[in-house]
């Protein structure tokens, strides 16, 4: 599962059309924007696009100024953790 | 996938916090929020769906399914503590290949012996079974059906098999897996105490001083009963444990004196402790003159093979066990030969030894009790064996009081409360009664509202000799003179001696329609016509009745998956389709003309006793305001179980055997159990000892009120040879057994990985020095050969059990090695109960 | 998960080996691109594929999440190794078996104050320490386990109790279990169990043992708990737990006894009724005095 | 289905050595294939109950001939340590031990492990506490009561479950 954490900054007077651009793109969510033309996006895997060309392809948006990436996690799916208790049992140290 | 969803947002969350970070811009709310989910639990009480330990568990249940078990802290026999089978009780439901319709043998649309199994309604099956089943009856008589049961039926499925073939079928030939588990024990105890069942209770193994195993592995087999004895052994000062095995078990890591000897020389061993006490004139006196008879046995029985066999054919005294009485002096010299030298030489167990044991029994100041389970009871000599040991107790009055105490221990849940209480044996009828006895059979008739002479006598005037044991039945089937036969709650393809000779060709034999009720395929379903998918454990309401007597209920938890239905369901629904003029003759209809006309249900189970309690959707609850489900009870419009129970008990407090006594159906569902007799709502403990039974009149002290006079009879018997013995060809003993992981045949166990990962192979348990011998090693692939078949395996020389040179130990779990292939059928003439221990066989190179 | 996709050969290659192609594209492209704070990204992204097992004797500050998940979380500002009052916290760094730039402590050499306002968890800008602990005593860095029981003094029934006294949770988080000494058979041993219930895995313990290498070690949970299948709890805990039993106690139970017995149906069993006591103390105290005089010989 | 059979791998799994990264990106690589492994067994598994209608737990063999034998149980043999559970825990034997001999005259473990030859073997040492005796005084001699490795230490056996189980916990 490969996730990305992204910094949008689009040139201004272009949020609109990076915002369009970005909310139609495949594996991208906007999480927050804050109306200096900056925008939080994660981008996952989308059916047969990889995050990794969703990340060059934002770069060529029209009105973006750089896409940076901040955060980047990218690991097995769903087999790391055997979903463990989420209390712990307390008889190692106690009782019979 | 749930949880990977639930990553995903995790890391998304990560991604955007690590992003605003970096920016150094405040995004509200994208802390990652840890919930915690709390879990919607209906907890509610179960006994153990193995051993016969009887511990009681708490199963949880969410959204109809069983989520979670835990030993249950308020049990006093486990006391929240379960071993690891207890452990995943909650997943023996849940293998993948669970049946959930009627597989019937077809070809071109009909039932063919030789057809593929298809689905089938559960009208079809019944249909054709029916049909089958009456078709039988009316061609080759009583013997012409059989159904073998099981010490798992819960006591209203045993009773309603009861009422089924004895009154319905009109047919004695009923027997439960308990005759190849606990026949040698109910042999014994009638003949020595005239009831069934021990005298003690659990509570011995904290009042004991000293602890002897015969041939009773507790460490693997009875995990929570080691565990108590473990702790005394560890705790109280002075105890010390005796360990008696033919092999080096896990037990042995406690012993203070531990014995490996030669098979079946425990005989000797027992006597020799008998003659050490009479020697020693240790005895007590007072005891035996009041309340102790002295008796001896015929000798010379034979092995219960079948009457070809040339040794049965040389035996003088062939299946005869009627009792003589001799004098104290009399039965003092028949254990003379028993001298110390003499037993150490044919057992193989060093004096020393043997007098350290003989001397724990007769020290009047130590509290002993006795254990054993199979390596006694499947034993060829089994009766014997199992009364030689109460012999020595009854010779010191160490008996009936707390921590003195000889105790039979079950391999499962119910052998005790439906196999022997209920009687599903051939020969019995509920509560200690049997058809051998007109007066009984009169008794239950009575009870169930029958014509007299409804119940087949054990020699009928009309219908010849009617006992069948669980052995003959596969030969009779072997050789087409039964015909139909019904198994339910066990696994008997695995479970029974010499499969490739008896069972096998029994089962598959042209002329014979086999049923098999199971939850899963094992290897007795592929093997049927007929495959019945089964309700188990907690998907129906039951009761079990433990080794210390105690009766434990359970409501229905959760619903049998897709068309399953319980053993007493098909038993009841199954008697609607038998007309009983198909099945009674026109004599015996005449005596009750008001049945003519009716089937065997309205006869048997709508009989205005079983049928009247009402039932409605909603009212089994517990306190708590939880409701449950009954199937069985929904379906047939009353409470089936709670009728079935009330006229069961009527037998223990209307009979005229007395002793058995247990509390009203709505008790049970409110505790952990009562051990029986229940009088005025009091448990008994103790048996035969004033004040602890209510059935010892106060001055009497002890009374063995089983027997008229109210004397045990100390049974006098030597050491015979066992039937096969390793000679020149076949130079070693065979000894089949269980492990802790796995029960029994493994159809419940293996389907938990985890048990399945524990011990995933039957392997050929074997001396080093043997293993060399033969060019072997630990690990080494090898055949196993009898005179009946093969097997292969892997050695393992060096693992939980350790042979002496000349045997060997394989368990019967693993159905891929069926090592029931290469058993005798060779049982107790007196019991006939198998004995699994004890066969020849040879090891080589595969 | 679609195993005909590249994910495995992708994911379980990594940054090292042939195949790590787009990823090393992936990296590369972007920093190509990135400013300053895309660099520090980049940074994380690297580190946060580092290790993912922790040494035994790295503890994570107060309010980490699951390794895993903190790992993922934690942008390796330092933020609270700056706020951390007694400096115990350190970043890890490069060629230390912990990913780079993680907090962490080492209890042996310096445990964790346990400071109230527990002040290296508010500035975590990410919730990888997580924000919702306010009581320090709920935190859970690590557990506490008696590793060695058979170089503890405490079990061969010398006086000690050492980690027993510095616990700041004391008799809670470590109480001692007395128990008979049986070598003697006249002492108690006096060893110190710890109860996970209560452990915030501080290290306190650790810091003092009076060993040469301590007997009490704080661990990671995962490390030193074990985990009891999750289809099964343990009866008498679930019933402390509830407060009482899950499904209902039996009703009074009654038995069949003779004269002078009771029986206890969940306890001791049969039990004989005491008949009149004998004096608890001899007669003459001396006797006492001269029986304690001779056992000291 | 996946994920159980899974887990059961996990349990037996590798952790990485300290300083040795390569091993557990190999671990990693491993675990996938066998998951893609399990994957194809399950669904070939689950083929032929479907087909034969009624397969017992001897899976397609007839009763009346012989099952097939089970292979010796092969071993799980990694480079490194199996993961403990706790600290206390008897490490697992991650290699072999078939022609290995414990008895009076020979201990073969301790060729490798023992205190003289571990380091040249470059073998875990036999634990410290292995050299304390019963009455707790410390000696260079290895106790005799931890003399038979086997009786702690095992072997971990690579089985496949017979039948998947469809048990679920409550959280599941």
């Amino acid at each position: 599962m490969t996730i990305a954490g992204i910094l949008i900054h689009a040139y201004p007077g272009h949020a609109e059309t990076v915002r369009a651009m970005l909310v139609e793109t495949q594996g991208v969510e906007l999480h927050h924007e804050t109306g200096d033309g900056r925008f939080i996006i994660t981008v996952e895997d989308a059916g047969d696009t990889r995050c990794d060309d969703t990340v060059l392809a934002l770069q060529r948006i029209p009105g973006v100024a750089s896409a940076s990436l901040a955060y980047h996690n990218f690991e097995p799916e769903d087999i790391n953790t055997p979903a463990g208790p989420s209390a712990l049992p307390a008889h190692l140290t106690g009782g019979a | 996938m749930t949880y990977s969803a639930s990553r995903r947002d995790f890391l998304k969350t990560s991604a955007v916090a690590a992003t605003a970070s970096a920016a150094g811009i405040a995004v509200p709310g994208v802390l990652p929020a840890t919930a915690q989910q709390g879990d919607a639990i209906r907890w509610d009480k179960a006994p153990c769906r193995f051993c016969g330990t009887g511990c009681s568990v708490l199963l949880g249940v969410s959204n109809g399914r069983v989520v979670a078990t835990q030993g249950d802290p308020d049990s006093p026999v486990n006391r929240g503590l379960a071993c690891i089978k207890g452990y995943f009780l909650a997943k023996i439901m849940y293998g993948e290949d669970r049946l959930t319709k009627p597989l019937l043998r077809k070809k071109n649309g009909k039932y063919d012996k030789n057809g593929d199994f298809e689905e089938v309604s559960w009208d079809e099956a019944f249909d054709v079974m029916a049909e089958k089943w009456v078709a039988a009856r009316k061609a080759k008589g009583p013997k012409g059906v059989g159904m073998f049961g099981s010490g798992q039926w819960t006591i209203w499925e045993g009773y309603a098999a009861q009422k089924l073939l004895k009154a319905g079928f009109r047919s004695n030939s009923l027997e439960p897996n308990a005759r190849h588990c606990m026949a040698s024990a109910v042999g014994a105890f009638m003949r020595g105490f005239g009831i069934d069942e021990p005298m003690g209770c659990y509570d011995d193994l904290e009042h004991a001083d000293v602890f002897v195993l015969w041939g009773a592995n507790m460490a693997e087999m009875h995990p929570i009963l080691w565990s108590r004895l473990t702790n005394t052994r560890l705790t109280k000062k002075g105890s010390e444990v005796h360990v008696l095995s033919t092999f080096e078990n896990r037990n042995f890591e406690l012993a203070d004196n531990a014995m490996v000897f030669e098979p079946q020389t425990d005989l000797a061993i027992a006597n020799y402790i008998a003659n050490y006490i009479i020697q020693n004139k240790a005895y007590d006196k007072d005891f035996l003159d009041k309340h102790v008879n002295f008796t001896k046995t015929p000798t010379d029985i034979g092995y219960g093979l079948r009457a070809s066999d040339p040794r049965e054919k040389a035996a003088k005294n062939r299946g005869k066990g009627k009792l003589s009485k001799i004098s104290f002096e009399e039965y003092a010299k028949s254990v003379e030969p028993y001298t110390l030298e003499y037993t150490a030489k044919l057992t193989k167990v060093p004096a020393a030894q043997l007098e350290k044991l003989a001397k724990v029994y007769a020290d009047p100041k130590k509290k002993v009790s006795s254990y054993w389970t199979m390596g006694f009871n499947q034993h060829t000599r089994g009766v014997w064996v199992n009364g030689l040991v109460y012999n020595i107790h009854l010779l010191m009055g160490k008996i009936s009081e707390p921590g003195n105490s000889p105790f039979s221990l079950t391999g499962q849940p119910s052998a005790c409360g439906t196999a022997r209480e209920v009687g599903t044996f051939t020969h019995r009828l509920p509560a200690d009664l049997v058809v051998k006895k007109d007066a009984h059979c009169k008794f239950a008739e009575k009870i169930w509202k029958l014509p007299e002479g409804t119940v087949p006598r054990a020699n009928d005037k009309t219908l010849g000799k009617t006992l069948i044991h669980a052995v003959a039945m596969h030969r009779a089937l072997n050789d087409g003179k039964m015909n139909c036969f019904w198994v339910m709650c066990n696994n008997n393809m695995q479970a029974a001696a010499n499969m490739n000779d008896e069972s096998w060709p029994g089962w598959r034999n042209p002329d014979n329609f086999i049923t098999v009720s199971d939850p899963y395929p094992t290897i007795s379903a592929v093997a049927a016509d007929l495959i019945l998918p089964t309700a188990m454990w907690t998907e129906k309401e039951g009761a079990y009745g433990n080794a210390e007597r105690r009766t434990q209920f359970w409501r229905q938890q959760v619903s049998p998956p897709g068309e399953s239905r319980s053993d007493v369901w098909q038993i009841v629904e199954f008697s609607k389709r038998i007309k009983v003029e198909d099945v009674w003759p026109a004599d015996l209809l005449d005596k009750t003309p008001e049945y003519k006309g009716k089937t065997l249900y309205d006869i048997l189970y709508a009989n205005g006793q079983i049928d009247k309690f009402p039932y409605e959707k909603g009212m089994v609850k517990d306190d708590r305001g939880n409701v449950y489900e009954n199937q069985e009870s929904e379906d047939f419009g009353f409470y089936l179980q709670k009728g079935l129970y009330e006229e069961y008990r009527r037998f223990q407090y209307e009979g005229p055997k007395k002793g058995h006594e247990m509390a009203e159906f709505d008790v049970y569902h409110k505790n952990r159990g009562l051990r029986w007799p229940v009088i005025d709502g009091k448990e008994t403990l103790w048996r035969f000892r004033e004040g602890y039974d209510p059935h010892v009149a106060k001055g009497e002290g002890v009374k063995f009120y089983g027997k008229p006079d109210g004397r045990a009879n100390i049974i006098t018997a030597p050491y015979e040879p066992a039937a096969e013995m390793p000679d020149k060809e076949f130079d070693l003993w065979l000894c089949t057994g269980r492990v802790l992981e796995h029960w029994h045949s493994g159809s419940m166990t293996r389907r938990v990985q985890e048990l399945h990962r524990a011990v995933p192979d039957a392997v050929l348990f074997m001396n080093p020095k043997d293993a060399k011998k033969r060019k072997l090693r630990d690990g080494s692939k090898c055949k196993v050969a009898t005179r009946r078949g093969d097997l292969v395996t892997r050695v393992e020389t060096r693992g939980r059990n350790r042979p002496p040179e000349g045997l060997v130990f394989i368990a019967w779990f693993d159905a891929s090695r069926l090592v029931n292939k290469l058993t005798l059928d060779q049982t107790d003439p007196l019991s006939k109960e198998t004995d699994y221990k004890k066969c020849a066989c040879k090891v080589s190179k595969a | 998960m679609p195993a005909g996709r590249s994910a495995p050969a992708k994911s379980s290659a990594d940054n090292r080996g042939g195949k790590t192609f787009n990823r090393r594209r992936l990296i590369t492209d972007a920093a190509r691109t990135a400013c300053g704070v895309a660099l520090f990204g980049l940074a994380v992204g690297l580190y946060s594929r580092q290790s993912r097992s922790l040494p035994a004797d790295a503890i994570r500050p107060p309010g980490a999440l699951r390794e895993k998940n903190f790992l993922a979380a934690c942008t390796r500002c330092g933020l609270c190794v700056r706020d951390c009052p007694y400096g115990i916290l350190k970043l890890a760094e490069l060629g230390e078996n912990v990913a780079t730039g993680t907090p962490y402590f080492t209890a042996r050499k310096g445990p964790c104050e346990m400071c109230t306002d527990i002040p290296c968890v508010p500035p975590c800008p990410t919730g990888a320490l997580d924000h919702a602990l306010t009581d320090i005593n709920k935190a859970r860095m690590g557990l506490a386990v008696l590793i060695d029981q058979e170089t503890c003094i405490a079990f061969k029934g010398l006086r000690c109790e050492v980690c027993f006294n510095a616990c700041p949770l004391l008799g809670k988080a470590i109480r001692i279990d007395y128990r008979p000494n049986a070598r003697t058979g006249k002492h108690a041993i006096f060893p110190p169990v710890v109860s996970s219930e209560y452990c915030t895995g501080c290290g306190l313990c650790e810091r003092v043992c009076i060993l040469e290498e301590a007997a009490i070690k704080v661990m990671p949970v995962r490390l030193a708990k074990g985990a009891l299948g999750r289809h099964y709890r343990h009866g008498w805990e679930q019933k402390q737990k509830a407060g009482g039993a899950l499904v209902t106690p039996d009703p009074e139970h009654k038995y069949n006894l003779p004269e002078g017995m009771d029986y206890e149906h969940a306890g001791r069993g049969l039990i004989p009724r005491e008949t009149a006591p004998d004096m608890p103390f001899p007669a003459n105290p001396l006797d006492t005095l001269s029986k304690g005089i001779g056992g000291a010989r | 289905m996946q994920n159980s059979a899974w887990r059961l791998r996990r349990a037996t799994g590798s952790i990485a050595s300290p300083g040795n990264r390569a091993v557990m990106m190999e671990e990693v690589m491993k675990k996938f294939l066998l998951i893609v492994l399990s994957v194809a067994f399950m669904s070939v598994d689950a083929g032929v109950i479907a087909r034969a209608e009624v397969a017992t737990l001897r899976g397609a063999n007839p009763l009346d001939a012989a099952a097939k034998q089970f292979d010796r149980r092969q071993q799980e043999t990694i480079d490194g340590n199996f993961k403990r559970s706790w600290k206390q825990q008897p490490p697992t034997i991650p290699h072999k031990i078939e022609k290995d001999e414990i008895n009076l005259q020979v201990n073969t473990c301790l060729r490798c492990h023992g205190a003289a030859n571990y380091k040249k073997e470059k073998a875990p040492k036999v634990g410290d506490s292995h050299f304390i005796a019963a009455d707790g005084t410390k000696s260079d001699k290895l106790d005799m009561r931890r003399y038979t490795c086997d009786q702690c230490h095992a072997p971990q056996q690579k089985v496949e479950p017979l039948i998947g189980n469809t048990f679920r916990t409550v959280k599941q």
